[in-house]
């Protein structure tokens, strides 16, 4: 007689599976999980310690914090940055001075590890929150950091 | 408000006296085959988008809402898109059986809907033999599904073809003894009957328990024998891939996925007709307005698609040889237990009669 | 059961340690290796799982070293029942042609794992079932995991 | 060119199937050649290396802070406790004691990571078996989880937030908060996926007595994680050897004994409940004190051989670290879970229909990144 019993236990477990989806679908009013991506872009904002992006923070007159140490050239994985500095003589102190030239970042090779940062000893370098980084032609992704004719800020030592 | 109904009498009348005999009959059945044609290539964009639609609804998403006034032609952009695509075939596929096989399945698709009593006058071709002819016509289209598997040269395909022959082979068997059971209260095969027995109450109220039994596996057995839902081990995404229409692009694909929807609504159709009293309102509360009756036809047909769409987001797949037992050892015993308990109620006539 | 306890049950089974150059070490690792002769690898593992007493049935890690000079296989070894682990080695000079028994017949994970080593390593391993290249293609020249591997074109040394 | 479609190790009769590298059932590039005869299985064949990125050869050339970004990279569903596990081993290594902020964090993370990563075989299980709509359900569940990691951490899968010595940065404010609403809400959807797949008769019709693998074929073939303890075999590492905050929670090992594929469907179903009620033990008392410990820039190990078990989703996940002092490792070899998994597919799928081997394939939980490192 089991053939019976299991053909009505296999009809009941078969409609609570419906019940289930059946109340989703009479709730389906309340919106969807999903996202309209293109729709709520101006309102999309995304948490704060998002990794998105590399970027050197320039004050209002034109400075940074890189120091050009290459503490983050040696901590990065994957060879991303490439730091182009040179010796000049520094104007107030008449010394020779390791002066950055250019703070190289090949977005394209980046794995958003967060090393870099976690190494910098002036936090010359934040995350940035945009995650719309394609491109069309890759060349855009090697990036210069420091903005030209950009200088050191005064007062940050090595 | 029978002007609609006038239209095919005096369209008919001014034929017949137009042009003889023949010629007449000729262009009114092309006239007739275009104007299905185009309803039921529309209908079938419709119930594409409904099952989008309902999928998304199940599974808290939206559905298509981009193309149109939430979606709804999303469906027309599909069509032009495949439309538009190259049809692309494998090399050494077998060319002429695999550009027969889609023809194959549309063809019995839009063959079947023929006999449908949409409404008292909408019903393009009362045969006597109408159960009989729509059983008939939905076991061709397998041969369709068999001749795409094995052309297309392609070793998935070729399972998944093989799956559908069994399957579609074994279902039609109980599909055709649950509408038996029901038929014998009527004692016709042919669908305008079968409908005017109906206005003393649907089928399923008279026959109330084995009909009801008989409903139950007819749904079952009708979604098996569209390759839908728990049953859709001919194009398991998981397991084969695309199945039978792998090798399909373009327009090709468009008639076996156009062909599915439609056959989806035809096994819903003959649901509603047999079981449920085609355009009949219960109780008969719209006599008056006849041309109503295609609205309750349609309206009940949407409410077993919408069965249909809910098993299918909702049960995973059966096995190969499950299925087959599901069929062999479940389905066609009660199916036959049914007929004689069926037998027992019309020989008693204990059915209800209102 | 303890590492000494270990040391002296397994020094029983071989009629003397010392000619058979058994040599028990357990410092510099936090379990007791055990480094043996390729010739009698074998025997002591078959020994190894099939003594009620240590019963080790389960190798979960079966690594194969570069050790500079001498190419070896180090299998990590669990005893499902009395939960203690066991470190064997395995060294061999011949860097041509270095070939150790097979342990598949004792357990069955060893398959894959020495397929991956002979990928890497070049190691060979006698009646094993099917020996062929796991990860790379069949035409691969080399061993990567060598240390004298030389590929400029996709090994960026830092 | 010739494509070479003579394949030596099949006989010329034999009908062989090319689950291929890309195959919706592999998730992953994971080519299996199957031998069939009619809709049976004669022979499963694994052929590995599509996504080999040589990730120990990676080791010994990187630092230790580098190498455990690296296993984010491996199980990328258990990326979380794959950088715990090297961060351990580190740690033991240098004998540094971690404050006990960071051993509770890192065991919530983990768990959390756990049932993500259950969360989604759950979901891409129902649809191996047919059912499309258990993905949505399980996503829905692991956003909120991806979420809480996104602002807590800053990346959604490869999280990279242990590091040698402690954690990048102190968890964020409204962590405690987010994990709470996530459990409270988590407690009434796991009831549902019960009914809406566990007990469904098809489903349990497709896995009961599918691909069964007894206790000493698992321990044999080297199966750990929910596929050993489907089997019977106990391997829990939590329980065996618990790590960081392990010792102080209480939670108790799922276990069954058919070893087949709905056995170890239901262990993870239960180790859903065992991770709440872990994380729930812990959220309360997070203790006070820094978030790490400072380590110097440029580590190096003491000369010797470590090694450091831990249980990610699909298994014991291990890290063998041969160092001879130097600030890079000599040999590092991960012993990854999913390839022991893998070896026993043969065993398990043989005489099976291609139906058995997509159901207890995915009951194998495979990450293929995690196996071809």
């Amino acid at each position: 007689m089991s053939y019976f019993s299991d053909i009505y236990n296999g009809i009941k477990t078969l409609l609570t599976g419906m019940s289930v989806t059946g109340k989703y679908f009479l709730h389906s009013q309340k919106g969807a999980i999903t996202q309209q991506y293109p729709d709520n872009r101006e309102t999309l904002k995304m948490f704060d310690r998002f990794r998105g992006e590399v970027v050197m923070p320039h004050d209002e007159n034109n400075e940074h914090r890189c120091t050009g140490c290459q503490k983050c050239e040696l901590a990065c994985p994957n060879g991303t940055i490439e730091i182009i500095w040179d010796r000049q003589v520094d104007p107030e102190t008449g010394k020779k001075k390791k002066m950055i030239e250019k703070h190289i970042y090949h977005l394209g090779m980046c794995t958003m590890c967060g090393l870099c940062i976690e190494a910098c000893p002036t936090d010359a370098i934040k995350w940035a929150q945009n995650f719309e980084n394609s491109v069309y032609d890759r060349t855009t992704l090697t990036r210069v950091l420091n903005k030209p004719g950009s200088k050191l800020m005064p007062g940050v030592e090595d | 408000m029978n002007l609609s109904l006038s239209i095919t009498k005096n369209i008919h009348d001014w034929l017949f006296n137009m042009m003889p005999e023949t010629a007449a009959s000729l262009v009114e059945m092309t006239i007739i085959a275009l104007v299905y044609l185009a309803v039921f290539a529309v209908t079938g964009l419709f119930l594409v988008l409904l099952e989008r639609k309902v999928a998304a609804w199940f599974q808290l998403r939206l559905g298509p809402n981009r193309v149109g006034y939430h979606g709804i032609f999303q469906t027309i952009a599909d069509a032009l898109k495949l439309v538009s695509k190259e049809l692309t075939g494998t090399v050494n596929a077998d060319k002429f059986l695999y550009n027969l096989a889609p023809y194959f399945v549309i063809i019995t698709a839009l063959m079947a809907l023929a006999v449908l009593p949409f409404s008292a006058e909408f019903q393009a071709f009362d045969i006597n033999i109408g159960i009989f002819f729509l059983i008939a016509i939905s076991s061709i289209g397998v041969i369709g599904i068999l001749l795409a598997g094995w052309s297309s040269n392609n070793k998935y395909a070729l399972i998944g073809a093989m799956r559908s022959g069994v399957q579609t082979i074994s279902y039609e068997l109980s599909v055709g003894l649950s509408l038996l059971t029901v038929i014998m209260i009527t004692g016709t095969l042919q669908l305008s009957e079968i409908v005017e027995v109906q206005r003393n109450g649907w089928l399923i109220v008279q026959g109330h328990i084995p009909a009801i039994f008989a409903f139950m596996i007819y749904m079952i057995a009708g979604t098996a024998e569209t390759n839908r839902a728990p049953f859709d081990l001919v194009e398991a995404e998981s397991e084969l891939g695309a199945g039978f229409h792998t090798e399909y692009s373009g327009m090709k694909f468009a008639y076996f996925f156009l062909a599915e929807f439609i056959n989806m609504f035809l096994i819903a159709s003959i649901a509603t007709t047999i079981f449920f009293g085609a355009w009949l309102s219960p109780f008969g509360i719209t006599e008056s307005l006849p041309w109503l009756g295609v609205f309750w036809f349609l309206g009940k047909t949407l409410v077993l698609v919408f069965l249909m769409m809910w098993f299918r987001w909702t049960f995973p797949r059966l096995r190969i040889d499950q299925l087959l037992t599901l069929e062999w050892k479940y389905l066609l015993p009660l199916n036959l237990m049914n007929i004689v308990l069926m037998a027992i109620i019309v020989w008693l006539n204990l059915t209800i009669q209102f | 059961m303890t590492n000494e306890a270990l040391q002296n049950l397994i020094g029983t089974w071989v009629p003397n340690p010392v000619t058979s150059e058994l040599e028990f070490t357990e410092e510099e690792s936090q379990f007791l290796n055990i480094s043996v002769q390729p010739a009698d690898l074998h025997q002591l593992m078959t020994q190894l799982k099939s003594n009620s007493e240590t019963s080790f049935d389960y190798l979960f890690c079966l690594s194969g070293v570069d050790w500079g000079k001498e190419l070896g296989v180090v299998y990590h070894l669990e005893s499902t029942t009395h939960r203690h682990i066991i470190v064997v080695k395995v060294k061999t000079e011949d860097r041509e042609n270095p070939v150790f028994d097979s342990v598949y017949d004792i357990w069955k994970t060893a398959e894959f794992h020495e397929r991956e080593v002979f990928d890497f390593f070049g190691i060979k391993f006698n009646n094993h079932p099917n020996l062929k290249r796991l990860f790379l293609t069949e035409d691969w020249d080399g061993f990567p995991l060598r240390k004298d591997y030389v590929d400029d074109i996709n090994m960026i040394v830092k | 060119m010739e494509t070479s479609t003579v394949n030596n190790n099949f006989k010329s009769d034999e009908y062989f199937i090319n689950m291929g590298p890309q195959h919706p059932a592999t998730h992953g590039v994971l080519r299996l050649l199957l031998t069939i005869d009619g809709e049976t299985i004669k022979k499963v064949e694994p052929d590995l290396g599509y996504i080999h990125r040589s990730i120990e050869k990676m080791c010994e050339r990187d630092s230790y802070q580098q190498i455990v970004h690296l296993t984010d990279r491996m199980d990328y569903l258990s990326s979380n406790i794959n950088n715990e596990a090297v961060c351990l081993a580190v740690e033991n290594a240098l004998q540094i004691e971690v404050p006990d902020r960071v051993k509770v964090i890192r065991t919530i993370i983990g768990e959390l990571t756990r049932i993500a990563s259950h969360n989604l075989w759950w979901g891409v299980m129902g649809m191996d078996v047919g059912a499309l709509t258990t993905y949505f359900y399980a996503f829905r569940d692991r956003e909120m989880i991806n979420d809480i990691f996104e602002e807590t951490c800053g990346a959604r899968l490869t999280m990279n937030y242990n590091i040698p010595g402690g954690l990048m940065f102190d968890i964020h404010p409204n962590f405690i908060k987010r994990v709470k609403e996530f459990i409270t809400h988590f407690k009434t959807k796991l009831p549902e996926y019960d009914t809406l797949l566990t007990n469904n008769v098809i489903f349990q019709k497709r896995m009961r007595g599918v691909g069964i693998l007894s206790k000493e074929d698992a321990i044999s073939y080297g199966a750990s994680g929910p596929v050993g303890r489907g089997s019977g075999y106990s391997c829990d590492v939590r329980k065996t050897n618990p790590y960081s905050a392990l010792d102080k929670v209480t939670f108790n090992e799922a276990l069954r004994t058919e070893g087949d594929s709905f056995a170890r469907y239901e262990v993870r179903i239960q180790e859903m409940w065992e991770s709440i009620s872990i994380v729930e033990q812990l959220i309360d008392n997070i203790p006070e004190g820094d978030y790490k410990v400072e380590t110097n820039a440029v580590i190096k190990l003491p000369k010797g051989e470590f090694y450091q078990k831990v249980e990610t989703a699909r298994g014991e996940f291990g890290v063998y670290i041969i160092s001879t002092g130097t600030k890079n490792p000599y040999r590092l070899k991960f012993r990854s879970p999913g390839f022991s998994n893998l070896s026993l597919l043969n065993h398990i799928a043989v005489g099976g229909k291609i139906g058995d081997l997509v159901a207890s394939m995915a009951t194998l939980d495979l990450v293929i990144p995690d196996i071809d490192r």
